[in-house]
Parts: C-alpha cells; sequence; structure tokens
C-alpha cells in the first residue's frame, strides 16, 4: 500500500529538502554549501518524478530531465565563483566574505 | 490675444525662462545675463497679468477655461491639463506676479555680493518657483494643481536651501520640505479617493453630487463620508502648505533663506497657496461643513497663538514669520465661517504688504548685517525710505484705517461674526481669538517699527545706508497697494464673482469699531513699554499720550496686563519651541532611530543571509497554510 | 510485500546518506556521501517508472557532479591533510529552521485530500520515446533555450575560472 | 505563420545576435575586440525594433508561448534595458575587461534572451528554464571585476541565495504542476479555480519565495545592495531594472492569467511582503552613505509598490504596474548611470557627489530629476508612477496599503535629498576637476532624461499603451472579490 502512494514520496522529498536547508544553514564551507544545495535540488527531482508516476506522466519527467540540467547549470557557475573566492580571499569559508554589510 | 493666450503667456515666460537657464549653463553662470532675464520673465508675466486683470475687471472676457487631454487610459480621459481664466485666477495671478516681480528686482540689489554662479543658480530657481506658482494659479482641475503645488514645495525648498554654507539653512530647507510633503500626502490620498468617487479630478458642483452619491450608496460607505473625507484630507495639506498650527513648525525656520525668497515664500507663493486652494475647491469645501467648522477653529487658534510667539521673538523676521502664520490664519478662519470674500481678499491684501514688510525688512538686514532687533535702533535717519516703507506695511498689517488691510481684516472679522451669530456657537471662539489678535498684531508690529528705527542708534546703525535704487524702488512700489489695495473692494468683489452684503470703502461696522479699538491699545502699549525702555525721536514727540495712559489705574492695569500677557506668550512659545516643534523632531529622530537599528540586519555575512531568505520562507509557508485554513 | 520493504530500506537509505552529507565533518566524505545520496535516488526513480531519468541521474549527477565537486575540493585544499574540514556552526538554529519548515511541508501535504487531479491511477512507463516526443513538440522551445543556458553557463564558467585572459 | 514577424521575431534577432558574438570573438585579434560591444548593441536595438514590427499572437508552439501585448510590452523594457547597461558599458569594458569583452556581451544578450521569452512563457517548464538563462548569467557578470574583493564578494552572495531561491522556486512549481497534473498555466489556473487546497498554496508560496529573490523583496533582499555595490556600475544599470521585472512577468503570468485562482490565496501574502518590503526598504536606506546602497534599499521600496499593484489582481492594477515598470526602467537605469559617470571605478561613497553641480552641472541637472522621479515629485514620470499605482491600489480595495506608501514616500525623501544636498549644497574639492563622462554612458543617460522627462510632460500615450496592454492579457482578467486582506 505504501508503495502506491504518493505522500510517501512526497514525505521522502520533504524531508530531503529540509536536511539540505539544514545543510545550507549550517555549513561554513562553500563547497559543503554547494553539496546541500545539490541534496535541495535531488528532493525536487524526487518529487517532480513521484508526480510523474501519480498524475502529470510524461510532462513530468520531461520537466524533471530539465531540472536536472538547471542544477547542473547552476552548480557548474557556483563552483567556479567558489574557485575565484579561494582566489581573492585565500580561503572558502563563507565567512570571509562579509566586507559589505549594513 | 484672447484672455487664453494672454493667461498662457502669462505662466509660460517664467517657464521658458527657467527652462533656459537650466539648460544653458554659460548664460546660467553670467551674472548679469541670468538675473536679467528672469526679471525680464516676470515683467512679461506682470504685464500679461495685468492685461488680464483689466479685462476681467471691465467685463472684457467671459470665464472661460481650456483644456487639453493629458492622459487618455483605455480610451478615456483620466486627467486634463489647461489654463482656468476667471476673475479669482486673474485677480491672483496680478497679485502672484506682482509681488514676484518686485522681489525678483529686489533680489538684484540684495544679492549684488553674491557670488556670479550663485546669482545664476538663485534666479533660475525663482523663475521656476513662480511658474509653479502660476501653473496652479490657473489649473482648472485638481491633479494639475497639485502637480504645481509638489513643484511649490521643491522649488521652496531648493531657495531656501540657497545659502548652502550654513548648515542651518539646509536642515530648515529639508524640514521644510519634510514638513509639507507629509502634509500633502493628505491632497495625495483626497485626489485618489476624489478619482475613485468621481472618476476625475474636477472641484465643480458636479464632483460634490456624485460624493454625495458615493456617500448614500450603502454598499460604499465607509466610516466617513466621502465628501467629509476629500475636503478633510484637502484641508490637511493646506495646513502644511499655510502652516497652520500644529504643522506650522516649518515656516519659522524657514527663515534661513534670502530675505527676498521669505518675501516671496510668505507674500504671494507658497503659504497663499493653500489658501488658493480653498477658494478654488470652495464647492468641495462648502459641502463638508464638519470640516469648514475645524478650519474656523485651528484658524483662530493659529491666529491667536502665531501672534503671541510673535511678540517674544528678537530676530526681525522672526516676528514677521509669526504674524505671516497669525495672518494665514486670519484666512483660513474666515473661510471656515464661509466668508470666501475675506478670506481671499485679506490674502491679496495681506500678499503686498507682507511682501513690503519683509523687503523692507532685507533692506534693513541687508544694511546692518543682522536679524538681531537688539543690535537694531536708531534706523530712522540714515534709512528714513525703509522705515517709511516698513511703516506703511506695519500700519496696514495692524489695520489702521484707510490702510489695505483695515478692509480685508474688517471684512473677515465680521464674517466670522456673522457666522458665530447665525447662530454656530462654535464660532465665538475663532471670532474672539482674531479680535484679541487684532491688538496683538498692533502690539507687536509697533514694537519692532520703535525698536528697529527709533530709540538708541546701534553702533551698526551709524554705518547703516539705504540700497540702490534696484531696492528702493520695488519697495516705493509695493507700498502703493499695500496701501490701497483695499479701496477697490467692491471692484474685486465684483470680479472674483464673490459678493457679500454691504461692503464699502470705510463702512464703519461696531465690529470694525471694537477692531479699531484693539488695534489703537496695542499701539498705545507698545509706545509705552518703548518709552520705559529706551527714549528716541519720535517716542519723545509722543510722550504726553504714554504720559497719560501711565497714569496710575490705567498703569497699574497695563502692568498686569503686559507683563501677564508677556508670560503667557512665553508660555505658548516654550509650548511651540519644545511641545509642538519638539513632536515633530522627536518623530523625525525616531524615525531615524528605527533606520540605524534596522541596518543591524544586514550584517554583511552570507550565513545570515541564507538564514533571512529560509526564514521567509519558513514565514511564507507558515502563511499559506494558515490562509488554507481560513479558506477551506 | 518483499517490494515494499525493499522500498522503505531503500528510501532510508537516501535519507540517511543525505543526513550524512549534511553533517559530516570531512568535505570529501560528504561528496561521497551525496553520490551514495544520488545513486540511490536513481533506484527509486527506477521504481517510479522512470529509467531513462535513473540513467540520466548516474550519468549527469553522479558522474558529473560529483567530479565537479571533487574537482572542487582539490582545486580549492591543494595542501590539505587527509581531512579537507567541513565545519558546522550554530546547528541547533539551523535544526530548528529546518525542522520548522518540514512540519510546514508535511502539514500541507497530509492536509491535502487529494493530491493529484487524475483518480490516481499510477501511470505506464514512460518510454524514452515519449520523452524525446515531448521534448521536440511540446517543450520545443525550453528544449532550445537550455541549450542556450548550457552554452552561457559553460561560457561563464570558463571566463570566471581561467587565470588569465587571452 | 510567418516566422520573422512571429512571436519569436525578437528572439530570433537576439539568439542570432549572440551566436555572431560569440564566433566572431574567437575570429577577432585581440585588439579589436571593441567591435563586440557594438554588435551587441545593434543586436539589441534590431530586436528593440522588431518588436515594434511583430504580430501579436495568441498562444503559439504548442501552447507553450504567446505573443500577446503584455509579453511584448515587457519584451521592450528588458531590451531597453539592455541598450542602456550595453551604452554604459562600451567604454568602460574597453578600456578595463579589455580581453574579456565577447563573453561579457555573450552573457548579457543570453540574459536579455532569457527575460525576453519569459515574457511570454506561458508553460512552467519553459518559464523555470528562462528564469535560470536570465539568471546565471547574472551570477557571472556580477563577478566580472575579478580581482576585486568586494565583486567576488557580491557575486557569492547572489549565488548564493539565488541557488537557494531557484531551488526554492522548483520545488515550489513542482507542487503546483504535480497538485494541477499539468505543466501549462492556464491548466494549473483552471484545475485551482476548483480546487484550492493546502499543498497548492504551499507551492504557490514556495514560488513566491524564490521569485521574491530576484525581485529584492524584504526579506530575500539581502543580496541586492551587497551585490550593488561590488558589481560593475553599468551592469547594475541592468541587474536593478531588467530581472526585477522579469520576476514580475513571471508572477503577473503566473497569478493574475486565469482568472486570479491563484492569487486569491496569495493576495494576503503580497500584502504582507508588500508592507514589509515597504518599510524595510526605506528605512535601511534612510543612513546610507554609499549611493549604490542607497539607490539599492530605495529599490527595495520600490519593490514593494509593484507587489501591491500586483496585489489587486486588476485589469487597471495590471496597466498601472506596466507603466511603473517603464517609468522605474528610466529613472533607476539612468541614476546609476549617473553614478557610473561620475564614480567610475572609485567606489560609490556619497563624498564623491559633494559639488557636483560645479564639477558638471549636466550630470547633477540628469541626477536631481532622476532622484525627483523616484521621489515621486511632479512633471517626471515618478510621480505619475506612483499616482497611478495608488489609483490602481485605491480601487483595488488596499487603502491601508496606499496609506503606509504615502507615509513612506515623505520618508523617501529624506534620502533622497541628501544626495541632493550633496550635488547642490556641498563644496566640490578643490581644485574642480570637471567630469567628462564617455559618449555611450552620455547618451544612455540622455536617453533616460528624455524619457524621464517626456513621460512625466506627456505620460497620456504610455498609459494609453499600458492599459491596453492590459485588456489584450492572454487569459482573462477576472475581477476577484474584494478585500481578501487580513
Amino acid at each position: 500500500m505504501i508503495a502506491g502512494d504518493l505522500r510517501v514520496f512526497l514525505t521522502v522529498s520533504a524531508v530531503m529538502f529540509c536536511i539540505g536547508v539544514y545543510g545550507i544553514l549550517s555549513r561554513r564551507n562553500a563547497i559543503g554549501v554547494l553539496l546541500c544545495l545539490e541534496l535541495m535540488a535531488n528532493a525536487v527531482n524526487l518529487n517532480l518524478v513521484a508526480f510523474a508516476r501519480f498524475s502529470t506522466g510524461t510532462m513530468g519527467q520531461v520537466f524533471t530531465l530539465f531540472a536536472i540540467a538547471l542544477t547542473v547549470a547552476e552548480v557548474v557557475v557556483g563552483m567556479a565563483l567558489v574557485i575565484l573566492l579561494q582566489r581573492t580571499h585565500r580561503d572558502i569559508r563563507l565567512d570571509v566574505a562579509e566586507e559589505m554589510r549594513g | 490675444m484672447n484672455a487664453v493666450e494672454l493667461a498662457a503667456l502669462t505662466v509660460l515666460a517664467p517657464l521658458v525662462v527657467a527652462v533656459f537657464l537650466i539648460v544653458a549653463a554659460p548664460v546660467r553662470r553670467n551674472g548679469v545675463l541670468a538675473p536679467g532675464l528672469s526679471v525680464l520673465g516676470s515683467l512679461v508675466s506682470l504685464v500679461g497679468a495685468g492685461a488680464l486683470l483689466l479685462r476681467q475687471i471691465f467685463g472684457l472676457d467671459p470665464d472661460l477655461t481650456v483644456e487639453r487631454q493629458w492622459l487618455v487610459a483605455g480610451g478615456e480621459t483620466v486627467a486634463r491639463v489647461g489654463i482656468t481664466v476667471d476673475g479669482t485666477s486673474a485677480a491672483m495671478l496680478a497679485v502672484v506676479t506682482f509681488v514676484a516681480a518686485m522681489v525678483q528686482i529686489f533680489s538684484l540689489g540684495y544679492l549684488s555680493d553674491e557670488p556670479e554662479e550663485d546669482r545664476g543658480r538663485y534666479f533660475t530657481w525663482q523663475s521656476l518657483f513662480l511658474f509653479s506658482m502660476l501653473g496652479l494659479v490657473v489649473s482648472p482641475n485638481l491633479l494639475q494643481l497639485f502637480a504645481c503645488w509638489e513643484l511649490v514645495g521643491l522649488c521652496s525648498y531648493l531657495l531656501i536651501g540657497y545659502w548652502w554654507r550654513k548648515p542651518s539653512a539646509a536642515k530648515a530647507a529639508v524640514k521644510a520640505f519634510w514638513v509639507t510633503k507629509f502634509a500633502d500626502m493628505g491632497l495625495l490620498i483626497g485626489l485618489v479617493l476624489l478619482y475613485y468617487h468621481t472618476g476625475a479630478f474636477e472641484w465643480g458642483p458636479g464632483a460634490v453630487e456624485q460624493l454625495a452619491a458615493a456617500g448614500s450608496d450603502p454598499e460604499k460607505t465607509p466610516w466617513v463620508l466621502p465628501s467629509v473625507a476629500v475636503a478633510g484630507l484637502m484641508f490637511f495639506a493646506v495646513m502644511g502648505k499655510s502652516a497652520q498650527f500644529p504643522l506650522h513648525v516649518w515656516l519659522p525656520d524657514a527663515m534661513e533663506g534670502p530675505t527676498p525668497v521669505s518675501a516671496l515664500l510668505h507674500a504671494a507663493t507658497m503659504v497663499a497657496a493653500g489658501v488658493y486652494l480653498i477658494v478654488r475647491a470652495w464647492p468641495l469645501f462648502e459641502a463638508a461643513p464638519v470640516v469648514l467648522n475645524t478650519m474656523a477653529i485651528v484658524g483662530g487658534l493659529t491666529a491667536l497663538l502665531a501672534a503671541c510667539m510673535a511678540i517674544i521673538q528678537t530676530d526681525i523676521k522672526r516676528v514677521l514669520a509669526y504674524s505671516t502664520a497669525s495672518q494665514l490664519g486670519y484666512m483660513i478662519a474666515a473661510l471656515g465661517a464661509g466668508s470666501v470674500l475675506g478670506g481671499f481678499f485679506h490674502l491679496t491684501t495681506h500678499a503686498f504688504f507682507k511682501a513690503l514688510l519683509f523687503l523692507s525688512a532685507g533692506s534693513v538686514i541687508h544694511a546692518v548685517h543682522t536679524n538681531e532687533l537688539s543690535e537694531m535702533g536708531g534706523l530712522w535717519k540714515p534709512m528714513k525710505l525703509t522705515a517709511l516703507a516698513f511703516g506703511v506695511g506695519a500700519a496696514a498689517l495692524a489695520g489702521l484705517p484707510l490702510m489695505s488691510g483695515f478692509t480685508s481684516k474688517d471684512l473677515v472679522l465680521e464674517g466670522l461674526y456673522k457666522a458665530a451669530s447665525a447662530p454656530q456657537p462654535v464660532l465665538w471662539f475663532p471670532f474672539l481669538a482674531c479680535l484679541f489678535t487684532v491688538g496683538l498684531t498692533s502690539f507687536y508690529m509697533s514694537r519692532v517699527f520703535l525698536r528697529a528705527f527709533f530709540g538708541k542708534s546701534s553702533r551698526r546703525a551709524y554705518r547703516a545706508h539705504e540700497g540702490g535704487w534696484s531696492m528702493r524702488v520695488p519697495m516705493m512700489l509695493l507700498a502703493v497697494p499695500a496701501v490701497a489695495a483695499g479701496w477697490p473692494v467692491a471692484t474685486f468683489a465684483q470680479t472674483t464673482g464673490l459678493f457679500e452684503p454691504h461692503i464699502g470703502l470705510l463702512h464703519f461696522t461696531p465690529v470694525g469699531g471694537i477692531a479699531l479699538g484693539f488695534s489703537v491699545v496695542g499701539f498705545a502699549v507698545a509706545l509705552m513699554v518703548h518709552a520705559s525702555g529706551g527714549s528716541g525721536g519720535m517716542v519723545s514727540a509722543l510722550s504726553p499720550l504714554g504720559d497719560l495712559i501711565r497714569l496710575s489705574l490705567v498703569d497699574r492695569a497695563y502692568d498686569l496686563a503686559y507683563r501677564q500677557a508677556l508670560n503667557i506668550a512665553a508660555g505658548v512659545g516654550w509650548f511651540d519651541r519644545y511641545m509642538v516643534d519638539g513632536v515633530v523632531n522627536a518623530i523625525g529622530a525616531l524615525t531615524l532611530l528605527l533606520g540605524r537599528w534596522s541596518r543591524h540586519l544586514q550584517t554583511g555575512r552570507v550565513g545570515d543571509y541564507v538564514y533571512a531568505v529560509v526564514g521567509g520562507l519558513v514565514l511564507l509557508a507558515a502563511w499559506s497554510q494558515m490562509i488554507s485554513w481560513v479558506v477551506l | 510485500m518483499i517490494g515494499t520493504l525493499f522500498l522503505l530500506a531503500l528510501l532510508s537509505l537516501v535519507l540517511l546518506c543525505s543526513v550524512q552529507v549534511a553533517r559530516c565533518p570531512d568535505l570529501v566524505h560528504s561528496v561521497l556521501w551525496l553520490a551514495v545520496t544520488l545513486l540511490s535516488t536513481a533506484c527509486v526513480l527506477v521504481w517510479l517508472a522512470a529509467p531513462f531519468l535513473a540513467g540520466i541521474q548516474i550519468v549527469l549527477y553522479t558522474g558529473g557532479v560529483i567530479t565537479l565537486m571533487l574537482f572542487g575540493v582539490m582545486l580549492t585544499h591543494r595542501d590539505a591533510t587527509a581531512v579537507v574540514p567541513n565545519p558546522i556552526q550554530r546547528p541547533a538554529v539551523a535544526l530548528v529552521a529546518a525542522v520548522t519548515l518540514l512540519a510546514i511541508l508535511l502539514a500541507a501535504i497530509w492536509r491535502t485530500p487529494e493530491l493529484a487531479p487524475a483518480a490516481m491511477s499510477p501511470q505506464h512507463e514512460v518510454t524514452t520515446l515519449q520523452i524525446g516526443q515531448v521534448l521536440l513538440a511540446e517543450q520545443l522551445l525550453a528544449f532550445e533555450v537550455l541549450s542556450v543556458l548550457l552554452l552561457a553557463a559553460m561560457v561563464g564558467a570558463i571566463v570566471l575560472s581561467r587565470r588569465k585572459d587571452p | 505563420m510567418n516566422i520573422l514577424l512571429g512571436p519569436l521575431a525578437a528572439d530570433l534577432v537576439l539568439v542570432i545576435g549572440m551566436g555572431s558574438v560569440l564566433v566572431t570573438d574567437l575570429i577577432l585579434p585581440p585588439g579589436d575586440k571593441r567591435l563586440l560591444g557594438w554588435g551587441a548593441l545593434y543586436t539589441l536595438l534590431a530586436a528593440l525594433l522588431a518588436t515594434f514590427a511583430m504580430e501579436l499572437t495568441g498562444p503559439a508552439i504548442f501552447g507553450a508561448y504567446v505573443g500577446d501585448p503584455v509579453a511584448l510590452m515587457f519584451k521592450r523594457v528588458f531590451l531597453a534595458a539592455g541598450v542602456l547597461a550595453a551604452l554604459g558599458s562600451l567604454t568602460q569594458l574597453a578600456e578595463r575587461f579589455e580581453r574579456r569583452q565577447g563573453e561579457y556581451w555573450v552573457l548579457l544578450l543570453s540574459s536579455v534572451l532569457g527575460m525576453s521569452l519569459l515574457a511570454g512563457a506561458r508553460d512552467l517548464v519553459l518559464l523555470v528554464v528562462c528564469f535560470e538563462l536570465m539568471g546565471v548569467p547574472l551570477y557571472v557578470l556580477a563577478a566580472w571585476a575579478r580581482d576585486d574583493r568586494l565583486a567576488i564578494e557580491g557575486a557569492l552572495k547572489l549565488f548564493l541565495l539565488g541557488a537557494v531561491s531557484s531551488v526554492t522556486l522548483l520545488f515550489g512549481i513542482s507542487l503546483l504542476t504535480g497538485i494541477c497534473g499539468s505543466t501549462m498555466i492556464s491548466e494549473v489556473a483552471l484545475y485551482s479555480r476548483e480546487h484550492t487546497n493546502p499543498a497548492l498554496l504551499l507551492g504557490a508560496a514556495l514560488t513566491l519565495g524564490g521569485m521574491g529573490f530576484k525581485l529584492g523583496v524584504f526579506p530575500f533582499h539581502m543580496w541586492v545592495p551587497d551585490t550593488y555595490q561590488g558589481s560593475t556600475t553599468p551592469f547594475v544599470a541592468f541587474l536593478s531594472v531588467a530581472p526585477k521585472a522579469a520576476a514580475i512577468a513571471a508572477l503577473v503570468r503566473l497569478l493574475i492569467a486565469g482568472g486570479n485562482a491563484l492569487l486569491v490565496g496569495v493576495v494576503p501574502m503580497l500584502i504582507t511582503l508588500a508592507a514589509a518590503t515597504l518599510v524595510m526598504g526605506n528605512l535601511l536606506a534612510l543612513h546610507q552613505t554609499q549611493v549604490k546602497r542607497l539607490l539599492a534599499y530605495s529599490g527595495v521600496g520600490h519593490m514593494g509598490l509593484l507587489l501591491m499593484a500586483l496585489a489587486t489582481g486588476t485589469e487597471l492594477g495590471l496597466s498601472m504596474l506596466l507603466f511603473y515598470l517603464v517609468a522605474y526602467l528610466f529613472t533607476n537605469a539612468g541614476a546609476f548611470l549617473v553614478v557610473h559617470a561620475v564614480t567610475g571605478d572609485e567606489g560609490d561613497d556619497l563624498a564623491l557627489f559633494e559639488g557636483l553641480y560645479a564639477r558638471s552641472g549636466w550630470l547633477a541637472m540628469a541626477m536631481l530629476l532622476f532622484l525627483l522621479s523616484l521621489a515621486g515629485i511632479p512633471f517626471v514620470v515618478g510621480f505619475w508612477a506612483k499616482l497611478y499605482i495608488f489609483l490602481a491600489a485605491w480601487a483595488g480595495g488596499l487603502q491601508w496599503l496606499v496609506l503606509l506608501g504615502a507615509l513612506l514616500s515623505v520618508l523617501a525623501l529624506y534620502y533622497y535629498l541628501r544626495v541632493v544636498i550633496s550635488m547642490f549644497m556641498r563644496p566640490p574639492p578643490t581644485p574642480i576637476e570637471p567630469i567628462v563622462p564617455d559618449w555611450g554612458t552620455n547618451t544612455a543617460i540622455a536617453l533616460c532624461l528624455l524619457f524621464v522627462v517626456g513621460m512625466g510632460l506627456v505620460p497620456g500615450p504610455f498609459v494609453e499603451a499600458a492599459s491596453n496592454a492590459a485588456q489584450g492579457f492572454d487569459g482573462a482578467i477576472v475581477a476577484m472579490p474584494r478585500s481578501t486582506a487580513p
């Protein structure tokens, strides 16, 4: 019965999403934050596919495909920025970047 | 040229000058060309306005409104722009252009020591200021009026802050802009409300009917009637612009600007805009008796309190500033009592004599380089012309017979008296307050006059001398209407279409008689105070009168009344300085503090930013669930 | 029955690995835990009748992204010893925020009576052919835009990370 | 359907131009890269021209896209913002980033392309992809001054918050599509009209949050001042206008299309966000001593007004929103371009503006007019824009928001006047060095000024255009029950 219930998958996805949220809030290393963002994106994919299984069908799976590609594009640019951060600040802990405030 | 072309010429001439000066920087930086052009522009306006007024007086032109579509949305006209020519606007145009032209000519001499570039800037803003006021005067609807209204505020800000090297000037400019802008929001909301209910920005009887209909619509009726809300919000804006208590706080500070600016601001442009708005949009106000009564009371209160504050000032310009607020109180009170003629007529006469007073005060300041009354004295000898001009202005302000102020003040008081005995018992307060203020006015003006021009000569007075022709001529020209503007009151009434029973030159009503009595008493008291403080040419000549008054009983009464009055005035001054002004400043300071505090939210740390975003998401998500609870 | 148990185990694995990603003190370990998470999610995708997506997930995510992450770790920690630190700050506050969000999400999901419009009849397996057809028909425009996006991302990443401009 | 004049004509021009720039960059010798800027500028201009020749169409490309007047209007806003930014960047790029010009233009064009397609997206997949195409190049462009620590910091903040927001957006949209069973916005609207449920509202809330980041509404605005401060100023002129307009376009499509069904649930959230944004944006701007940060926060405040118009959900609200965006485009971009002209690369401290009037009367006057427009003083366009928003919001039943907005606009005067005081009422540093901006920046400022003053004096045609566009909006606007406000 569980296998046939959409809510189970949505719940797992929600939990994974919130683990990701916990991660981006608590991580100080920029790459660590990127990893947790990946986790959140993965939760989105799971969500989309689960919905595809139960309601949206092909369109839902195509959406997932797009979602995966979007995440990859973001991560690529993000990683380039992290490398730049390392170059300018000699560190990739996020709290080194706090010169502008107020 | 027909009337509308003439009016367009009048309004646009200063605009053309202003735009040209803004665009053509080399001309603006030229110390001769820029002022010259500016004065030329205002003179052209003056000629146009004069012609327009004459044609209106002789009934050559019918009342005319020419409008163009300004805004069309979805096939329907939302707003129009145009020119209204009728007696009211023609009279106001003439007053504004005359005063402005005089002020600009006066400025030529007054600012002759300033750097050329600064002068160019000054005259650019002056022209823009004149244009925005003229645009306001000819507005056929509330939207155009509001637009010009805001522009007037902006220009006055720029002019008050002209002497930017003084920090107090910049501060005063910001305060003036801030307070009036705060009040303007009333007009803006009123505008929105008017449009919401009537679908246009007109103020004619049609709009009133629609507002009334909206008020009787059971579905739409809010907690306050639309007609009352619109009029009330508009009055709120008037309170700011026309310096009514407690929004008058910007006016005394605005003295930081050059004196000719004060003359323009206090006589014909900035503060006059508020009163003029009520005259123009009278149908809207007439339909809201509650607002009218409030106006009368606020006006009476302002007249009284401002006069009290004027008594204790030691700065010649601040005395005049408070007297402006006091006289504006008269106008507002008269309008509140339903006497449009009284309010409007007092506006015009006041424009002349107040401009005259400021210009002669400016002439004094230019000669002695101080605003402080205590450092003046004995200026009668070196500056006879200025003294005469100031004397004429003061007499008009105090309402001596044959002076313009007498007639208009009489109309105001009579209007108040009639309304109060109509009977509207509420209006007894403004009537009595205004009546008493007549005495106070006469007292403080005489005091200033005596202290500045008579008595012991100060050190500064020895070196004082009259200014050049550009300063003398405007004073002489302004003195003419300051005396005579009150005479043609019947013509004025006829031209503006504001008839009131029994008006005529020197009609001596009981009310007028009592007022004259107050005025004489005020003068006598001032004389005595002066005599006891020092002696000078004129005072010694009048000393028998002083001796007569100082006789035993009168002396006691005088002492009691004078000391008590002074105490009260000091109390009012304290209240104004520390409570009203304090509240305004406190609100400002509190807001700034909030701003400073909120900056701590922006810590600069990425981690905290992520927290903010996630926090926002959590709140939004929670909010959505609460909504779903309610909706489902 | 066995299938259900297997699914439950799989889902637990996904979540456990996710937790490890978020709290592991060594960055390299975190990356590896993420790889396991992505792989096990791919298995769930197969269960959800999306084998094509599972393949994409393995190739793109586990293959591409994980490699990229490891690259990043190595590029930024060249002098690192065995453990690349991945510190945690204010864990309690973060936990409260995450749990609150989770509570709201779960409340919304479980309070909704019908989560999908049609009668909950599981769809048939989606074939790659169908995906391709949708990609080149309904989502043609989005597909083209996506290619521009990937191009832009590539150009951006190159221009940011190259040491010297040509 | 004539493909050359069809709904995608402008976008085709952009794609072709972008490809050409990319390829030409490889061929051109290093000294001649300046040509690329011209190519990009002409591309943007050509696309802008194309929008005036395009035919309006209903849903096209399998219903994923629509070329309705609203989309056209938004396209023009994005393209105009692109043109202004390009004009402002030309000289800066050639002097400071000589070897990286090609990539800059490719990224700028691709971002504009994303926005331009977003304007007509009727399908959530397309909407999300376009949203990303708009966003990803911005992360890179924000970090364009690669050696500047502040630029990297700003870009990193933009990226991190942006990534969190786009994942949230995706999560929200996955809920929307899943629950409604379709990716078509019209279908989503149709379904949600009959079945409002908690999960659907949650999806809408998360979507709104994701969009709120790009809009820079409180509390998602955190990146705004820092990124503006760090990035190159001509780019900020673009960043401060175009992505916000794009997010508004997406919200308009999502919320107003198809009978306001989603909007009914979202209005209370919109109102809350609008009020919080208005208050916080203005408060935070009060004490700024950096002009870019000051303008950034003032922009945050302005977003509150936009949300207010959106929350009305009426045709009037939509048309006023469009007009406001056009006004905001020229005003804000103009202000930032003046900042660019004045400060160059020396930071953006208010002290640099002291005595600007003496150093360059033209720039001081232009800035004065832009600031007046931002403050909503008459005879420049900002006045009308604000007035219309208030009119629409009052008629839409949001009276208390109007009062709040009016009060805060008084507050806003305070910080705008600080800049005015600096420019006109402070002595310039001696010796007085006149400022002569490069011709591109000058042209862009002149263009902005032309529109700010022109639309201020003759707002009629623009209002007319906006209201016509709102009338032709794809998806009927159905009157919403009043006062769903809390």
